[in-house]
């Protein structure tokens, strides 16, 4: 399995053990160097353009919604996040579904709708579902966070210090589904981390426009639960703050809100012309918000590594992409009578 | 005190409520979530004793938020458990139908079969006086969503026996019972009073062939078979023999019991106390005369709610919905014409 | 018209005049005396009373929802209220209803399913309509707070001064209609007070068991709100409060939450045990938190009126109300016809 | 430039913006609210140039809130105003159902006809490839819900016409656009490409027989009409005369039309994209049925969307939705069995 995930060594997605109700404490014991996370990053990157490659031939339709830009988020989770909690994402899901270790193959073969997908090509790139690496997605924006609620309740019923991880965008902070969900989560203080994903936009429509209040952190006081806001450009501070969200939830205090402020570079999804975001913004946002240019700089800053070892790990890392889709276009669709499969588990004779 | 009720002079809400408590007995996964379910014991009584007797955890008093715990039960599925969750009433559905038509119907289809969802609904349906936004039964609309199974028992026998395989179903279950029965005798039923003394299911997606006739097939469910088989009684003095059938679930839909049945009667008649249009009554009506070719059938015909919102008033309800003088002349109508 | 409503003169719900477009400035200009709040509260308590009195005899069912207890939150609107203002309320309506200044013989016969109801008895109890008195109800929880905020977003569009009143209990609270709501109505800044009747319970469930955080005034913080607490037992505090959140939303502030801290007397509804509230508990509720008693109270220490003029004012309104009650009762039940009617206003032909 | 797209290179979505902007000059009570529609046009294009005529008050971009605004429509109703509401995938409706059928539907039964709910709901359906949770039509679903009237353009014309008829009408209509027509030239149709210039509605509820044939009736909406025509000129060079009827909504639902077509054919073939089962299928073939008599009739067939979620892989949605071979098919079968 390992040779087919992210690159991180085991330990980066601390892993619990076959029990999957581990005792063991909270906490970054095995915290992923900045180059582990540049390496995930990379990989995400380079996975988002694996699966734009679809579009233009055809072999992708929909609304593939790429996150180039948010890398940090997604990459920051490594290391607190253990692989016995369980996340729930949206339709913005590649990412999340990297740093959480399911497997890269698997996963494009899924989103190119192939039989070896994860669900044999019969959820596509909107509905990825891993039990084994306890991941799931839903492409009905908000209503990742009552499934996360619900995996945070059996984290609670099954006594063990495993946690779940509810992922939204801004956008999906306005629907009932936020409210309710942190409502129940903080009066029954389950463990519960809701990340927030403010790339201040949903579709055209710019998050300042649309939330009231402070900021989407801030409304964790509504429910007396913790909440903070971080640069989702930095995945330094991500790391931290997560590691802090984790630590909160985990810890039996309820739930914790982080929202980490990025920008998608792309448009909302391949095709959508992006009309209502200027060019020139759209431009400074990646001259200076580059989540990548940003580790590399930093990398080579701290002296700990050089331009060489960095253009060995990105060309490794996107070695490994361009050999998955390679393997995965070769791979065959799903047979016809895989359409009429897996409605219901029992059929009356 | 193992809940059998046969010759217990319990009503239906506890009848439900004994066997939740069976169920979560012998499953110590399932989980109950709603809204008064627990301290109070359920609205209509149909949960008294369990939170008593498994706790705050397994039988959870949720906040007016029907969104979030549909949706949580997702997440318990996901996580290996069983949920059991009440929605007060099924008009309420319409606030959290979302995780239920996308993601409880169809997570098991999306993972390509390596998601379950095992997860049950209850919710209170039909008429009993209380307009519009409180009488549905809605079975239609459910059943329409592919990956939701349908359930409406019609006795003691099958509130029980439908309930329980229900909750053991690997798959995605709403049953809907009809608030008419919940403080009903079970001894007061005009059929299944009789309950088994050890646990049993009902098996989802049979049909119950209640009463045999040569002349017309009347396929019904929940609380129209009882006003069906008084309308029998009396047109067999007419001389006119119905055959009543039982559905007992809208989804599976047991269609070959049915068209066995009109196969030897030529006619068919559905009672439905959901809307007419779209919904269970078409259905079948359609499914029939496919399976059997329009020339073989004599005659079809419906009696359901009509395309209305329930009104407020006792005397007005009387006037919309099926009832035993309406299914005699409906009877009636279909045998004389051919 | 004036002899069916509930016994306020008319200046007491405000009235904007025949054009329904005032210009007239906010604030309680025809400030009701305590007497007139009075008046108003004997007659909603009568009227829930008349209402009681088909339960037993069979002429209503279902869960017939009564306020007693909760008169000092209806009350205290009086005054602040305009005739031009919208009020959506829940399922425990009739208060509201007369406050608004819907006809008192109307809705009881509409609550008795008479052709002379307000809906000829289409509607019932928990679905009362009055578009001349700009008032309806739903009988779904949380779902008369985005209807308000459309009666909010009207005001805004029509460039008039009025403001819609969007009323729930606590239990209301947790949909997610409330957040949608709060948010909408604050990224617009419209004129919409949320009006919360905490009477401490959602049927069985109890408000501090399922709100988390400090409390419900306090999540308008989240969108920037106006929000406040107060005694909704004490007609006097809920009219100056409830006076501030209008003049709030009247000024084009945005939204005010209030919150009232009442009890609900009776049952949740007509038949329900009860058995979740100790009986204790229940007898000191009316006997240290009727509001009814702390009026009269405060009317005889004050001095402006004697026992005498109160008891002429009480036996008034429970007259009026027992002769609508009377006069309801010889009124026949709709035609059969009826049942189906105004399904649409157009049917092909 | 007032909309006449008679030979413009227009497509349906810049039709349908164009619609929106000629009703909303025509009556400044429209007020329009829904995500994306407003600054950036819509996600479709097909509000485009209206945030720019008429300012965000009467074209109001929306957090995502669906359960707010379409109660919001509500409010704006009784207020006197006439919400046009835009729910970006007919999928995401399970969100916001509770105000749609318990109110908006129900209202003016509720209030003994003194509240008028003029609200126009659009959305977007259909099966282009785009997986479970944003490929369905749902009209069967909400055919079921009395008070709501359910519309599905197959052409330009209709499009423009149905749209302004469903905005024009003092009653609640839900109008499912497919996905598949908004990019499509209005000239690339096979009917309904001529648009008059001057404003025009298209009555609800009165069904369009496109071709005219003596041996099947087949009856389809939406994009669905385009396939079974294209069907019908192939069975036409095999002597199958095929009569192909546009419903153009499935409420009201014009089944005179299709039984006296069906009177004249003795066979009836309902295509339709939605799923099978408790929908627009079966309410047909029961209803022709009824009115013509089980004996009258050769042969009733249905072809829908199989009972399943829709898959993500291409190959596969195209193994179970209608298309033009299993139309051909379907019809053979049921010309051929007498
Ligand atoms: C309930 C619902 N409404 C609308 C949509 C359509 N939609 C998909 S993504 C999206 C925007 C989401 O914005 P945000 O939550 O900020 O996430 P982002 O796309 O920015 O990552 C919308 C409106 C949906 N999928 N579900
Ligand atoms: C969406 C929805 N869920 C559940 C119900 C059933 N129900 C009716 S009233 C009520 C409790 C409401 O509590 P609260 O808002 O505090 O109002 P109160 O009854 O205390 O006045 C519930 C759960 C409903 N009508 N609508
Ligand atoms: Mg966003
Ligand atoms: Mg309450």
């Amino acid at each position: 399995m390992m040779g087919d995930t992210a690159g991180l060594p085991p330990e980066h997605t601390q892993d619990a053990g076959p029990a999957c109700r581990p005792e063991r404490a909270t906490g970054m014991s095995n915290a992923p160097t900045l180059l582990d996370r540049y390496r995930l990053m990379v990989t995400m990157r380079a996975f988002e353009e694996a699966c734009a490659q679809g579009i233009p031939t055809g072999e992708l339709r929909g609304e593939l919604h790429l996150a180039d830009g948010q890398e940090a988020v997604a990459a920051g989770m490594a290391g607190a996040l253990r692989s016995d909690d369980w996340m729930v994402s949206t339709h913005r899901c590649h990412q999340h579904a990297i740093v959480k270790g399911v497997p890269l193959e698997e996963m494009m073969a899924e989103i190119y709708e192939r039989v070896t997908g994860l669900s044999r090509g019969k959820g596509g790139h909107v509905h990825l579902f891993d039990m084994e690496h306890r991941f799931s997605v839903t492409g009905i924006v908000g209503s990742s966070l009552p499934v996360a609620l619900g995996h945070a309740y059996a984290c609670r019923l099954d006594n063990s210090d495993s946690i779940a991880i509810g992922i939204t965008g801004d956008g999906g902070t306005n629907t009932g589904q936020f409210h309710e969900t942190m409502n129940m989560a903080a009066i029954w203080r389950l463990p519960l981390v809701i990340l927030v994903e403010n790339n201040h936009y949903a579709i055209s429509v710019p998050a300042e426009e649309v939330i009231a209040g402070r900021g989407i952190a801030e409304r964790a006081e509504a429910y007396g639960a913790w909440g903070r806001r971080v640069d989702g450009t930095d995945v330094d501070e991500v790391a931290v703050a997560f590691a802090q969200a984790v630590g909160h939830a985990r810890g039996g205090n309820g739930p914790a809100l982080l929202e980490a402020v990025c920008f998608r570079f792309r448009g909302h999804y391949e095709g959508d012309i992006d009309h209502y975001r200027k060019t020139v913004v759209k431009r400074r946002m990646r001259e200076e918000g580059d989540p990548l240019t940003i580790v590399r700089r930093r990398l080579l800053e701290r002296g700990e590594v050089d331009e060489t070892e960095i253009a060995e790990v990105e060309s490794e890392a996107r070695g490994r992409v361009r050999d998955i889709l390679q393997k995965v276009r070769e791979t065959p669709g799903p047979d016809a009578v895989e359409a009429f499969r897996d409605v219901f588990a029992e059929v009356p004779a | 005190m193992s809940g059998n009720g046969a010759g217990r002079q319990q009503n239906i809400s506890q009848l439900i409520a004994e066997t939740i408590g069976m169920e979560m007995e012998r499953d110590p996964g399932i989980v109950f979530l709603g809204e008064d379910i627990g301290y109070s014991g359920g609205t209509f009584g149909a949960s008294r004793d369990l939170f008593r007797r498994f706790g705050e955890w397994r039988v959870r008093d949720t906040p007016i938020s029907e969104m979030g715990f549909a949706g949580m039960a997702v997440g318990l599925a996901m996580s290996g458990w069983r949920p059991l969750v009440e929605i007060m009433f099924v008009d309420f559905i319409g606030v959290c139908l979302e995780p239920v038509y996308n993601a409880i119907a169809k997570n098991r289809y999306m993972s390509g079969g390596r998601v379950a969802m095992p997860v049950t609904i209850r919710a209170a349906g039909g008429c009993i006086g209380v307009a519009a936004q409180h009488s549905q039964t809605l079975w239609g609309m459910l059943a329409h969503l592919p990956g939701l199974k349908v359930v409406a028992p019609s006795n003691p026998h099958d509130y029980r026996g439908l309930l329980a395989a229900s909750i053991e179903s690997e798959d995605p279950v709403i049953v809907i019972e009809h608030k008419d029965a919940y403080l009903r005798k079970t001894t007061e039923f005009p059929l299944g009073t009789e309950i088994p003394s050890g646990r049993y299911t009902v098996p989802l997606g049979k049909a119950n062939v209640v009463r045999r006739g040569g002349d017309l097939t009347l396929a019904t469910l929940s609380t129209m078979v009882e006003k069906s088989l008084a309308a029998a009684e009396v047109l067999q003095t007419d001389g006119i023999g119905v055959e009543v059938i039982d559905l007992r679930s809208v989804v599976p839909l047991d269609d070959a019991t049915v068209t066995d049945s009109v196969a030897r009667t030529g006619r068919l008649l559905v009672v439905d106390e959901d809307y007419l249009s779209f919904g269970l009554s078409g259905e079948l009506v359609a499914r029939v005369v496919e399976n059997l070719g329009p020339t073989v059938v004599k005659g079809v015909s419906r009696l359901a709610n009509p395309d209305l919102p329930i009104p407020a008033a006792l005397s007005l309800e009387r006037e919309v919905i099926p009832n035993e003088d309406r299914i005699l002349s409906a009877a009636r109508t279909i045998v004389a014409s051919g």
